[in-house]
């Protein structure tokens, strides 16, 4: 089965290459777009395992690894 | 089977299929073919440019390695080699610059490590079109970072190279990467397959559909099909080289290795043939136990695949556990995948079928040799400036402009971005006219510059070839280093064309003069064509790259000047020309030549007086005069200084102050000297006869040039620098 | 007295580290193998600049698995010197042997350049031979050394006088200017609450020896040496 | 409104971090994950566009700022 997993910065943080990609296209003046974030997103081939164990080994290795819970944030979903 | 179509697509003509097909004796199957594509195509092949390579000198006393292998090799005297090379990654640039930069660093270490040698500086020549265009500042951001990516984090510091603009690179890019490596002299490793019966390993990354045709593209000019040709991308892997690097010169230093290659362009075809080709012996390999990234690859994929990072190496069959021992402790897998085999072909079997058997001779060398018609271009000797341009009234305004074209203008925004001191052995930071790196343990240090001024070459190819070869010596001189030998990437459009085919043997001819003149060898290069898009050919531009060596680095020479009063001298003449300065085109606006001479004799004559000014410790600073000409050059001389020193100089009565101020004659430095010093100096210029003038002192904190008695220029020096290092950063500003 | 560079894959900086402390300072050193278990008797671990396991995930966020690390760990908590330049600052942080994390640089590209410190902490194993106000110059070369933690964590931090070495002007004032990568505090070197580990982004042994510009990187590994002894 | 556009590399494109990646949660234990890939997610906070505003003008930043056409690919949609 696949997972996402999507990394981001907390609120807190600032995200300096989310500003940049903001004034790239506010610059190609597409002022439409107000604020950017820019993140993560990992996407796990695994084998198939029932909701209960993905609830606890997904966010362990999204903890632990794929994500830096001091600046970082995540959430993940089931693709298929 | 075979058909047209099938040919074209594969950039073969019907008289190239021909006499594959007498060579193998019989018509080849697709994946046969696509072997010969790869390995007869220009890229691989030389087959536009071999007959007159063959007219640069190769050899002398201190060559250890020529052209041939991955690298040349040089004796560093003692027990330490030299080995180095320079390649052109300039099509994959443009398509996509990050990633096309990056793996031409990929390329060139695995160059310098294949050789047994461990790299030890990485130096770039770039080339991009005007930055006042998005798309330019696009394409040199990318290859920036690409560069910086790869050798930063491989931990190769990017000591130097040079950064040009014209706008005959706007849809051409050069990316040309040199570098340097030190092996034990008795460890050099070479592309051979040694006995019958030798397994062969397979190690490095897994093998994708990565850029297949890469060197057939790199044979071909960009067109508004250029979508099609759009190869596989290749990304590169740092890390992974970073674990190859290191793996492979343990191997080595244990003496597991018998023979290694790089797969870079052209794959496994390549390395297989190759080694077999050089030991006169046949090699046999099984696809299926090839590594591979992706599903349901065909034979003709895994073999013309371009993935990076790989490595082909031949053991004994005692050996094979130790080898893979090592690869494992680096997390690498190496697997063996072939035997070196009796007779002399290659046989690539498949899914238990023989997909491939060609004699190995017949891919490697019997591809057809051109003697490609040329012809001088006509128009070129109108392009000449018959009358001189208006005196400018304002010469300040003028010098400021020049201190602020790209061309000319600091590159630090560039080199801040490369760890440029990683391995800790950068003396000299870049910034000087050469780096200088110390050999550790040694009162020793190595100097590597590289030079060319397409501007030249496309005014006159012959005199430019010289230059190239004379500025990159000249550079080291004013180090104090004096040169060992020579690599050069040639950088051409389509040799199809009688007059690209004239620039080619021009610039060829006028190397070879020059190498002979300093009684150096080249030991290797690389030869780049088809930079044209929409038939827009590149300027020709050879890019030489010089390494030599400091014997002892406590008197290496740096630019800036040192010491308040101490006399500034012109080594060299005047100068009479303003053809194909960087003055005339950029301020006045007239692309003209004619380009500058060079006169060997001469040149070698300032060198050598350089070299024993600094041996015998006359001197306390020297810089080249190039770009811009000798205000440029003083103003350099003032901003690597520590403290802005200035410098007051006068011209004479002739010629024309904007002449002598911006003329880029050749053969002539900028030194400054304490006064106690003079009477030594001259008397050593005077047995030398070295046409000399003193210009001036340094003194105080501006630049002031008079003439007559006259103030032509006078610019503060803290000004002056402040435009000059800010007019890069200015076109990459990161608008709010 | 001894010392043991590890070397993870992809480490770049651990032969120059060890040549420092081997040929510049006459130490006995040697090299740790990220896989192995045993810190081999050592009283100062080294870990050293580059770019392990590529930095592809984060800065130093895969070598901290790395079997040796947890020795290490273990070794710092009996207070044991650990000093971790550039890459190995990355690695103490997601080890959590200090405390923040590392964003990109404030500009968004590598920086190689020689930078002014000043010392705010004299009083740690790494910086016993400098002046509190004392002002080096030192070179960094990173991507990712724009120092971040959340509010209450930077309190900690200043409370426990844990900023040993900030980005400054050549005089010492630690100005917006001088904070090349834009790091909270212009933190350029941090040490743990019980002053044995420390974490700097410059490169003091690339400032060791005459020949490469600056000798100010000498004090971080003298303090080291003198501590010891 | 909240627009989320998913960037990754093209399949046939070696991802040198998701492999490292990968390889580093094997070496931790976590072998039920076969595969991964890494790539970039943008929270592009934009003003109100009706949808076929959107489909036209999504794609084109995608394309031109977002993603690398040559080696990656997008996806987008709309979070709120
Ligand atoms: N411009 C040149 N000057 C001298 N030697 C050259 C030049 N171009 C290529 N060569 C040499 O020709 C040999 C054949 O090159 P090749 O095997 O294609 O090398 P590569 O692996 O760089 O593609 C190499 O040894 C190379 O150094
Ligand atoms: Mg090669």
């Amino acid at each position: 089965m696949k997972i996402r997993v999507l990394v981001s910065f907390k609120e807190s943080v600032l995200d300096p290459q989310g500003q940049t990609v903001k004034n790239a296209l506010h610059s190609l003046g597409y002022d439409f777009v107000k604020d950017v974030r820019q993140g993560k997103v990992f996407e796990l081939e695994i084998d198939d395992l029932p909701r209960e164990q993905l609830e606890v080994k997904i966010p362990e290795i999204a903890d632990k690894v794929l994500a830096n819970p001091i600046i970082e944030k995540f959430e993940w979903e089931i693709l298929e | 089977m075979i058909d047209k179509k099938t040919l074209e697509e594969h950039n073969l003509t019907p008289e190239e299929y021909q006499r594959i097909v007498e060579l193998i004796g019989r018509e080849p199957n697709l994946t046969e073919l696509g072997i010969f594509s790869l390995m007869w195509s220009e890229h691989c092949s030389y087959k536009s440019s071999k007959i007159h390579l063959k007219k640069l000198p190769t050899t002398g006393p201190q060559v250890i390695q020529g052209p041939g292998e991955n690298a040349g090799v040089i004796d560093l005297g003692e027990d330490l080699a030299a080995v180095f090379k320079i390649e052109s990654h300039n099509h994959p640039s443009f398509i996509e610059p990050y990633q096309g930069a990056a793996t031409g660093v990929g390329g060139i270490l695995r160059d310098i490590f294949t050789m047994g040698a461990r790299p030890i500086a990485l130096l770039d020549s770039l080339r991009f079109g005007p930055l006042d265009q998005t798309a330019n500042r696009v394409i040199m951001e990318g290859v920036v970072s690409g560069i910086s990516g790869y050798g930063n984090s491989i931990g190769v510091p990017t000591v130097g190279g040079e950064v040009y603009f014209h706008p005959c690179y706007s849809l051409n890019p050069l990316v040309n990467v040199f570098c340097l490596g030190l092996a034990p002299k008795d460890k050099i490793f070479y592309a051979r397959a040694g006995r019958p019966g030798n397994p062969v390993l397979y190690v490095g990354a897994k093998t994708g559909r990565d850029g297949i045709h890469g060197a057939t593209m790199a044979s071909a000019e960009f067109d508004e099909n250029l979508e099609k040709k759009r190869p596989n991308v290749q990304v590169g892997d740092p890390f992974k080289e970073k674990l190859l690097l290191e793996a492979c010169l343990e191997a080595m230093a244990q003496g597991l290795i018998i023979g290694i290659q790089d797969m870079g362009a052209a794959g496994l075809t390549c390395s297989t043939t190759e080694m077999a080709a050089k030991s006169g012996t046949g090699i046999e390999i099984n696809l299926d136990l090839v590594p591979q990234r992706e599903e349901g690859m065909t034979p003709y994929e895994i073999m013309l695949s371009e993935s990076q990072e790989r490595m082909l190496l031949v053991t004994t069959e005692e050996k094979v556990g130790q080898v893979q021992a090592i690869f494992a402790k680096w997390d690498l897998d190496a697997v063996v995948i072939g035997r070196v085999i009796e007779g002399k072909n290659l046989k690539v079997w498949f899914k238990g079928e023989l997909v491939v058997d060609v004699p190995v001779e017949a891919v490697v060398n019997l591809c057809p040799v051109y003697h490609r018609p040329w012809k001088e271009p006509t128009e070129r000797g109108q392009q000449i400036l018959k009358e001189l341009p208006s005196h400018p009234s304002d010469f300040n305004r003028v010098f400021r402009q020049l201190l602020a074209s790209p061309t000319i203008a600091d590159k630090e925004w560039v080199f801040r971005q490369y760890d440029h001191m990683v391995q800790i052995n950068t003396v000299f930071l870049p910034g000087a006219d050469a780096a200088v790196l110390r050999i550790k343990g040694t009162p020793q240090a190595l100097a590597v510059t590289l030079d060319g001024n397409s501007a030249y070459c496309y005014f006159n190819p012959r005199e430019g070839g010289k230059i190239a070869v004379a500025e990159a010596c000249r550079n080291l001189a004013c180090v104090g280093a004096r040169p060992l030998g020579v690599t050069n990437c040639l950088n051409f459009g389509n040799p199809e064309k009688p007059e690209i085919m004239w620039e080619f043997k021009e610039v060829v001819e006028g190397m070879a003069e020059a190498c002979r003149n300093f009684n150096l060898p080249i030991t290797g290069g690389n030869v780049s064509f088809y930079n044209e898009t929409e038939g827009n050919p590149i300027y020709p531009t050879p890019v030489v790259g010089v390494v030599g060596l400091i014997d002892d680095l406590k008197k290496a020479l740096r630019p800036g000047f040192q010491n308040q009063g101490d006399l500034i001298y012109l080594l060299g003449p005047w100068g009479e020309s303003l053809g194909a300065s960087l003055y005339l085109r950029e301020i006045v606006g007239q692309e003209k030549g004619p380009a500058p001479r060079v006169d060997l004799h001469l040149e070698k004559k300032i060198q050598e007086f350089c070299l024993e000014a600094i041996h015998q410790e006359l001197l306390h600073s020297a810089h080249d005069i190039s770009e811009g000409g000798l205000a440029v050059c003083l103003a350099e001389c003032c901003f690597h200084s520590e403290s802005f020193l200035g410098a007051r100089i006068a011209l004479p009565p002739e010629p024309r102050p904007d002449i002598a101020l911006f003329n880029e004659d050749q053969s002539r430095l900028i030194v400054s000297l304490s006064p106690e010093k003079e009477k030594t100096f001259l008397q050593l210029a005077e047995t030398k006869e070295i046409p000399l003038t003193h210009l001036g002192e340094v003194t105080g904190q501006a630049i002031t040039i008079t003439q007559a008695g006259q103030i032509i220029i006078d610019l503060s020096v803290a000004e002056a620098y402040q435009i000059w290092k800010t007019s890069l950063p200015n076109f990459f500003k990161i608008k709010s | 007295m001894k010392f043991g560079v590890v070397i993870f894959p992809g480490s770049n900086c651990d032969y120059d580290t060890y040549w420092v402390l081997k040929e510049v300072f006459h130490q006995e050193t040697l090299f740790l193998w990220h896989k192995d278990h045993d810190l081999r008797g050592i009283d100062c671990v080294v870990l050293p600049g580059g770019f392990s396991y590529g930095d592809y995930l984060r800065s130093g966020a895969i070598a901290r698995f790395s079997p040796l690390m947890q020795e290490v760990r273990e070794f710092a908590a009996r207070g044991g010197l650990v000093l971790g330049i550039c890459n190995g600052f990355q690695v103490l942080l997601e080890l959590g042997l200090l405390p923040g994390a590392m964003l990109r640089n404030k500009n968004l590209k590598f920086l190689c350049q020689f930078v002014h410190l000043k010392i705010n902490n004299a009083e740690t194993p790494f910086t016993n031979q400098g002046r509190p106000g004392q002002v080096l110059r030192i070179p960094i070369a990173h991507y990712d050394g724009n120092f971040y933690a959340p509010p209450e964590t930077m309190e900690e931090i200043k409370k426990n006088n844990q900023i040993v070495l900030q980005y400054s002007t050549s005089t010492g004032e630690t100005t917006e200017e001088a904070n090349v990568n834009g790091s909270l505090e212009n933190i350029a070197g941090l040490i743990n609450q019980q002053g044995n580990v420390l974490g700097m982004m410059p490169h003091p042994e690339r400032a060791s020896e005459a020949v490469l510009g600056s000798q100010d990187g000498r004090l971080i590994f003298q303090s080291i040496i003198s501590w010891l002894s």
